[in-house]
């Protein structure tokens, strides 16, 4: 997808096409657009998640589009393009919600851009969508209308634990991270839960990750009588790294942690295939094969979509794009049933309930803006990637 | 541990020492810092990632073309950035002139190869644990810089030139020495230098743009420590900043080692600012 | 008065002060005006992205005096608003302590960043330049690693959320207010500085150290008070910033932003406060202008300030100043008027300049041995002597660059410290250099105006907010400016850039500069080299009814003529011992001089 | 009255130059014949050294510089020293940090590899002093030496005119005979010469022609041998006639 900041996604050839400064206007009379303001990361040290998403985005726009729209309104996608910085964020979001005066804010799609963006949006009133894991991103008294399609670290850590000890019963952990926001976040929540169920925590650290050699902190792991490695990061480098390390020390430990664990950016950087054996990453169970190498029925036939309009999953994955697919069908959904105002758009929201998407299914209530199901998490074993999926982890019951 | 930190930390240790002498080769030429050693360090590996790994040829040819880069890149650098500013050099444009075309290729390179770090190809499957070529390959790097550097100076007359040029370019220049054409070919020497840093780490620091800050600081320590314009003391001050980077990082761990880099650097500068081994005195009026 | 210099004045002075003056505010109160009446648009997005570029500009401000006027290199000031960011928003969110106002948070934010402004800046007191600016980056490093590891104040890397300012600043053009009020206080009193003699003080550090020094401008004392306050300022704008991005995490602060700060100064031109605050306008606004090149923001950033620096170092400011570039008259003449003397160094006393038994040696090379000299009130005294005869070094002894092995150098009673240049002109000893020491982008008189740098009342918060002291010191200095010029016979050109003048023109601006310290001794470092024979005629005229005034001068030059046409008495060098001294008459038939001058 | 020269190697007129904006040197008019040697005289600051960085291209310069046939006004020092035009310059400026061969080797930088350490063993033999120091560093050489070695530097290219710039500045009166001497031999060898001197009676016994120099320009032209000179060189310097050149 080319850099564009500012693009306008806008169905078929024969759809309204307008500009985003609002300076040219459709040419026919047409019904008023379903203004959609989209933050995504696709440039920067953090953009392969946004790249992921925004095929999943892109796709569902415009087959929307292609089908004449919501109740006859277009969707018009307005991008812009953070590039993994939060300064860029908060003025893409003033952008969106002053100037376009956009229905739904979609993203940011990084923690941190995200924590930036969401009290401005809440401040114009703006029901916004993201898919980002940090906790305190929702919050129904400070932001009403802000609801989120994914899990919270709270639910990826707990389900990263649960593997770790109720099925591979490991009792002394070491939980690491990078030092970005998201990485350290991650260790400062995930350590008191182990703890709380039963497991020690024998090696605790925030490592930087531009620091090209893990061996001293590997070392200090092991000697710390460690069972299991859980790393908390969204870079390749770092992961693959722990894996590399891992494997020339000649450590039989399971690494149990991230998404970023499986991606093909973790797999280019390792430097045998081999290590990345006993690697189990977080996926989600809809979109992992089952014990019989088979997705799920409603991920099946998403695949096929994708394989139909030629979507290459090959170097991304599969949840990402299905993440970004059902964001846009949500919206629209709302949209579709009540109509496209703020209050609208929450009160159909507040009540959503089993909503089957292709990545999960999301519930809200008033109080509980985080939609995801807890056992919806799930670890996956990441040398098994094929088609963006992973198979589930050895131990699940099915 | 102990091997841990030695084998490691030489290795990075020897990659500072050679972006340290990238520093030094274009200082001597022209009385010029330039912020593009570290630039050219982060170069040497994404320019091997792509020639070797995503382009697929052999290694030896993929290292040729890699230096052969870093020599057009050095030499592309003394014109657009250094040249047009020598006329002043005690206003110290070319501080800023240097760190724009620094950050113009830095920036080039984020945006065509990416912000993601990427793989650099293994080159010689031999050897494990600390006899990897990963940490070998830079110290052999190294020590072959300064036979051959040395061996520049003292046996070949365009060695002999150079060193004439750092010492009193006005003399140099009244004798007929092709002044101009000399630094151009200590900047291009200087980039096969710094691409040699970058190509031999590679494996150690990935192909990643990010590379380009990090090499232009802890290159820049050893040349601070040892001295400016002293190979000697870029070695010496690399190795050991290498040891001492490695050894903080297995006792303080990773941001605190950061730290007291940045302490000792700061701390040495403040006590002597000619640097551990260096003196100069230069009339001002 | 005379009428003359009466005369002189009336048709200088007052024209070029008010019209000027308005000329100058123009552009800042139009400024201003646009910003008061920006939210009558309603575009509340522009006003987030305006409001940015006024928290920027409370930075670069502060910045600019480190960068456009200092001279200082310090590219890392990023790590000065992250300090700033996270004081406000963690005193605010009562991470440390308990939690406090916004507005008083932003107070601490200001004096911590002002702590940080001077031990970020102390290395550059010892430091070469490119050094500093590494040192700089190294900090701008560290910071955000502290801040990801203290995270029971910081909260690591989850963050803080960032303040909310209340009443009066309520809501986003309450904000907006509230940081178009700080910028435009930030403009207003860096306008103040830099047209203080401390802002003068500081482009003389820059383009010409050694004659800030001579002039009596202690560096490493104006630099630190300067790195204060641009820490200060650096402080508040992370504040604001904070409450801008209503949550700061580490990743916020990034180098480009680093670069953006330092970018948009050098873009505005150096020793220009118009300048960088439409630089830093500029750069704010320019990646939400050019939409699709947002990618390529930092590249472009880059690639403007390498032909900044190429092509047009001096910037935007450069750029608009047409003043400086209507055609000076082509055949202009020095005319000294010499009678002027009394007016200017009136109350001031000469006094003998005394060096006995000085002797300096450099490695090797004994530069001067057992130099005995002396410089009596009302007189001028020459100093001749073949190249490498150490005539300069002990003109640089007396003013303090070298210190003598043994020795010592009296002027009246007072014993001169040794290598300290900086204290000189409380002494009242004024120079000249071989080669003119200007700033070649300041007006001819600010120029001048260096010289009495040390006779300002003032202190640099009285200059900051323009007090009635400070008032005094700038219309007492540029008033004795302006009677130097035009004793000198350059009064025409004081409003011109100086590097616009010609070499002859300069030496005797050198000369104005010198004269404002109303100089109890004046060493004059080659003052005819380069001058038509006409105007060496004319300095000498000069030259002697200055020291008639009871000043004692020292005259370091080759042109025998001059030497031996205005000299009371003179001293001839060889191989750093005095060869000769005496009269003129006697120094001519001094065969020994011959020969050793002529070299028979 | 300028002193017609036979078969002139160097012809300059008109030069100015000068550092900046510092006008130093005004229209210069100046010629030197083939294996002849002329002193340029003159007070300290009257331009001597600046008149040889200007004729060598070490500075820019305006004005036209003929140099055995070739016009030679816009072209460096590197085009000077192939076309036979050396400067030696002043303060013996040697490479300290190199040997006494290396000096010499890099002087004769342009040649075929095979005539320079020829030609640096001929540059040598005017200088048996150094000649033993040969694998020497030249910072441990004395002023003098450093002096000689300097000179031999200008000979290694087999100069047909060699400027020297103060050769006998800071030199103990031997060892200025002994470099003048070698400056004599030079000539006699067919080399012409343009020696800066401030010993103005050793510079007479060494050469044939003087100019003087003063306030940069050229204030008398005469012959080594004229009655008088030293007398009229005073004059000229201290400049009783500053205005217009000596009358002769």
């Amino acid at each position: 997808m080319p850099i564009k900041r500012r693009q306008v996604l806008s169905g078929s050839a024969a759809g309204a096409l307008s500009l985003a400064g609002g300076l040219a206007s459709p040419a026919i009379a047409a019904p008023e657009p379903i203004k959609i303001g989209y933050l995504p990361a696709l440039t920067g040290p953090s953009s392969s998640t946004g790249i992921g998403i925004n095929r999943g985005t892109e796709l569902a726009v415009n087959e929307i589009n292609a089908a004449g729209g919501v109740n006859g309104r277009k969707i018009e996608l307005i991008v812009r393009d953070t590039q993994s910085d939060p300064t860029k964020a908060v003025n893409g979001a003033a952008e969106l919600t002053k100037r376009q005066k956009v229905n739904i804010v979609w993203g940011p799609l990084n923690s941190g851009e995200s924590l930036a963006a969401v009290p401005l949006v809440a401040r114009d009133g703006i029901p916004q969508l993201h898919p980002c894991w940090v906790d305190s991103l929702t919050d129904v008294k400070k932001y009403p209308m802000c609801f989120r399609d994914a899990p919270t670290n709270q639910q990826i850590g707990a389900a990263a634990n649960r593997y770790v000890v109720d099925i591979l019963k490991r009792k002394k952990v070491a939980v690491v991270s990078d030092t970005t926001g998201y990485g350290t976040a991650s260790v400062e929540a995930y350590a008191p839960m182990l703890k709380e169920k039963g497991a020690t925590v024998v090696y605790q650290a925030n490592i930087d990750a531009a620091n090209p050699d893990l061996k001293p902190d590997m070392l200090r792991m092991r000697e710390a009588g460690a069972e299991a490695i859980m790393p908390w990061s969204v870079n390749a480098g770092f992961l693959a790294r722990i894996c590399n390390t891992r494997g020339k020390m000649e450590w039989d430990v399971p690494i149990v942690g991230q998404t970023t664990l499986g991606s093909g950016q973790t797999k280019a950087l390792l430097e045998k295939p081999e290590y990345w054996n006993k690697v189990y990453s977080n996926n989600f169970r809809n979109v992992c094969f089952a014990k019989d190498g088979k997705l799920l029925p409603r991920a099946a036939e998403f695949v096929e979509k994708l394989r139909k309009v030629k979507i290459d999953m090959g170097d991304t994955l599969l949840w990402w794009i299905a993440l970004g697919y059902d964001g846009v069908h949500m919206m629209a959904d709302a949209v579709k049933a009540v109509g496209s105002s703020p209050e609208q758009i929450t009160g159909y929201w507040n009540k959503l309930k089993d909503w089957p998407g292709v990545y999960g299914d999301i519930t809200f209530t008033p109080q509980q803006h985080n939609g995801f199901q807890d056992d919806e998490v799930v670890m996956c074993e990441v040398n098994s990637l094929r088609d963006g999926a992973f198979n589930l982890a050895p131990g699940y019951a099915s | 541990m102990l091997e841990s930190i030695v084998s490691y930390g030489l290795a990075i240790g020897a990659v500072y020492a050679l972006i340290g002498i990238t520093y030094n080769v274009m200082f001597s030429a022209s009385r010029v810092f330039s912020f593009t050693a570290g630039m050219l360090g982060m170069l040497g590996g994404v320019l091997g990632a792509l020639f070797i790994g995503k382009l697929g040829l052999p290694a030896i040819v993929g290292f040729v073309l890699v230096l052969a880069c870093g020599a057009v890149i050095g030499v592309v650098t003394e014109i657009v950035a250094v040249r047009p500013v020598l006329k002043s050099i005690e206003q110290h444009l070319y501080v800023l002139s240097t760190l724009a075309f620094a950050l113009l290729v830095q920036q080039l390179t984020a945006i065509e190869w990416g912000t993601e770090a990427q793989p650099f190809p293994r080159l010689i499957p031999i050897g494990s644990g600390w006899l990897d070529q990963q940490f070998w390959l830079p110290l052999l790097a190294c020590a072959a810089t300064i036979v051959g550097l040395e061996f520049l100076y003292r046996r070949t007359l365009v060695g002999r030139a150079f060193l004439a040029i750092a010492e009193d370019s006005y003399a140099a220049r009244a004798l007929g020495l092709p002044e101009q054409r000399l630094r151009l070919a200590s900047f291009a020497l200087a980039g096969v230098i710094g691409a040699l840093a970058g190509f031999t780490g590679g494996e150690m620091l990935l192909a990643f743009f990010g590379n380009q800050s990090i090499l232009s600081f802890y290159g820049f320590v050893p040349v601070a420590l040892g001295g400016m314009g002293s190979n000697r003391g870029a070695v010496i001050g690399g190795l050991a900043l290498g040891l001492f980077q490695q050894a903080a990082n297995f006792l303080v761990g990773g941001i605190f080692a950061a730290v007291a880099v940045f302490v000792v650097f700061i701390a040495v500068l403040l006590l002597r600012p000619e640097g551990l081994a260096g003196a100069t005195l230069s009339r001002r009026v | 008065m005379t009428d003359l210099t009466q005369a002189a004045m009336l048709a200088t002075m007052p024209r070029s002060s008010w019209r000027a003056r308005l000329g100058k505010l123009a552009p800042f109160l139009a400024l201003g005006l646009a910003g008061l009446a920006f939210p009558l648009l309603g575009d509340s997005y522009w006003g987030v992205i305006v409001t940015r570029a006024c928290v920027y500009w409370v930075l670069v401000a502060g910045l600019n005096m480190v960068v456009g006027f200092a001279g200082q290199i310090a590219i890392g000031w990023v790590g000065l608003l992250t300090l700033g960011a996270y004081t406000t928003s963690a005193m605010t969110a009562g991470t440390a302590m308990p939690a406090v106002s916004p507005y008083l948070a932003l107070v601490a934010s200001a004096a911590i960043g002002g702590v940080f402004g001077l031990i970020v800046g102390m290395p550059a007191l010892r430091l070469r330049t490119f050094y500093f600016a590494m040192a700089t980056l190294g900090f701008s490093t560290i910071v955000t690693q502290v801040a990801l590891a203290w995270k029971s104040v910081t909260g690591g890397g989850i963050g803080v959320p960032g303040p909310v300012f209340g009443w009066p600043f309520v809501g986003d053009w309450g904000f907006y207010y509230f940081c178009l009020l700080l910028a435009g206080l930030c403009t207003w009193m860096t306008a103040n500085l830099a047209a203080s003699r401390f802002g003068r003080a500081l482009v003389a550090i820059r383009d010409t150290e050694v004659a800030a020094e001579s002039s009596g401008i202690a560096k490493p004392r104006l630099l630190m008070i300067v790195f204060l306050f641009s820490g200060a300022l650096a402080g508040v704008a992370g504040g604001l910033f904070s409450s801008l991005q209503s949550y700061i995490t580490p990743d916020a602060f990034t180098f480009d932003l680093s670069v953006l700060f330092f970018i948009a100064i050098l873009i505005g031109g150096r020793g220009s406060v118009l300048g960088p605050l439409l630089g830093t306008l500029l750069l704010t606004a320019l990646p939400e202008i050019a939409a699709p090149l947002v990618a390529w923001s930092t590249f472009l950033y880059a690639a403007l300030l390498l032909a900044i620096v190429l092509l047009v170092p001096g910037g935007i400011a450069d750029l608009l100043d047409f003043k400086n570039r209507r055609p000076l008259e082509q055949h202009r003449e020095i005319v000294p008027r010499p009678e002027l003397l009394m007016q200017l160094l009136h109350g001031k006393r000469g006094e003998t300049l005394s060096l006995s038994g000085v002797s300096l040696r450099f490695g090797g090379v004994q530069a001067i041995s057992n130099l005995d000299l002396d410089v009596r009130r009302e007189e001028v005294h020459g100093l001749i002597g073949p190249n490498g005869s150490g005539k300069t070094t002990t003109l640089n002894v007396i003013s303090g660059y070298y210190a003598p092995q043994a020795g010592e150098v009296r002027l009246g009673k007072v014993i001169l410290p040794p290598q300290a240049p900086q204290l000189r002109a409380s002494e009242r000893i004024a120079r000249t250099f071989q080669t003119p020491r200007l700033i070649g982008s300041a007006s001819v008189v600010e120029n001048v105006m260096i010289g009495g740098t040390i006779d300002g009342r003032g202190s640099f918060i009285e200059s900051l907010l323009t007090l009635p002291r400070h008032r005094r010191d700038e219309a007492v200095l540029r008033e004795r400016a302006m009677l130097a010029l035009l004793t000198v016979g350059l009064d025409q050109l004081a409003e011109v850039r100086a590097d616009r003048l010609q070499h002859s023109e300069l030496r005797f601006m050198e000369i104005a500069r010198a004269l404002m310290l109303q100089p109890a001794c004046l060493l004059l470092d080659e003052p005819a080299a380069g001058l038509s024979a006409e105007e060496i005629r004319r300095l000498g005229v000069l030259i002697k009814a200055i020291s008639r005034t009871g000043t004692s001068v020292l005259l370091v030059e080759h042109h025998a003529d001059l030497i031996f046409d205005i000299c009371d008495r003179v001293t001839v060098l060889n191989l750093g011992r005095v060869l000769a001294a005496g009269t003129p008459d006697e120094i001519r038939s001094h065969r020994e001089v011959v020969s050793a001058y002529l070299g028979a | 009255m300028p002193i017609s020269v036979r078969d002139p190697l160097l012809e300059v007129s008109g030069l100015s130059a000068g550092y900046g904006k510092i006008g130093v040197l005004h229209g210069i008019e100046l010629t030197v014949g083939a294996g002849e040697a002329v002193a340029l005289l003159g007070p300290n600051g009257a331009g001597k050294t600046t008149l040889l960085r200007a004729i060598s291209g070490l500075l820019p310069r305006s004005g036209r510089i003929r140099f055995a046939g070739k016009d030679m006004s816009a072209t460096g020092p590197r085009d000077a020293v192939s076309a036979g035009l050396v400067h030696v310059v002043e303060g013996h400026r040697v490479f300290t940090q190199l040997s006494v061969f290396d000096n010499l080797l890099l002087a004769g930088y342009g040649l075929p590899r095979s005539a320079r350490v020829h030609q640096v063993e001929e540059a040598l033999a005017f200088f048996p002093e150094i000649a033993e120091k040969r694998r020497d560093l030249a910072a441990t050489l004395s002023g003098g030496q450093q002096q000689m070695l300097a000179v031999a530097q200008g000979l290694v290219q087999r100069p047909r005119l060699l400027m020297l710039d103060e050769p006998s500045a800071g030199l103990s009166p031997v060892l200025v005979d002994r470099v003048l001497a070698a400056a004599a031999q030079l000539r006699r060898t067919g080399t012409a010469i343009l020696l800066v001197e401030q010993l103005i009676e050793k510079a007479l016994a060494t050469v044939d022609r003087v100019y003087a120099l003063a306030r940069g320009t050229i204030v008398l032209e005469a012959h080594a041998g004229e009655a008088d000179l030293p007398n009229r060189l005073e004059q000229a310097y201290f400049g009783q006639d500053a205005q217009a050149p000596l009358q002769t």
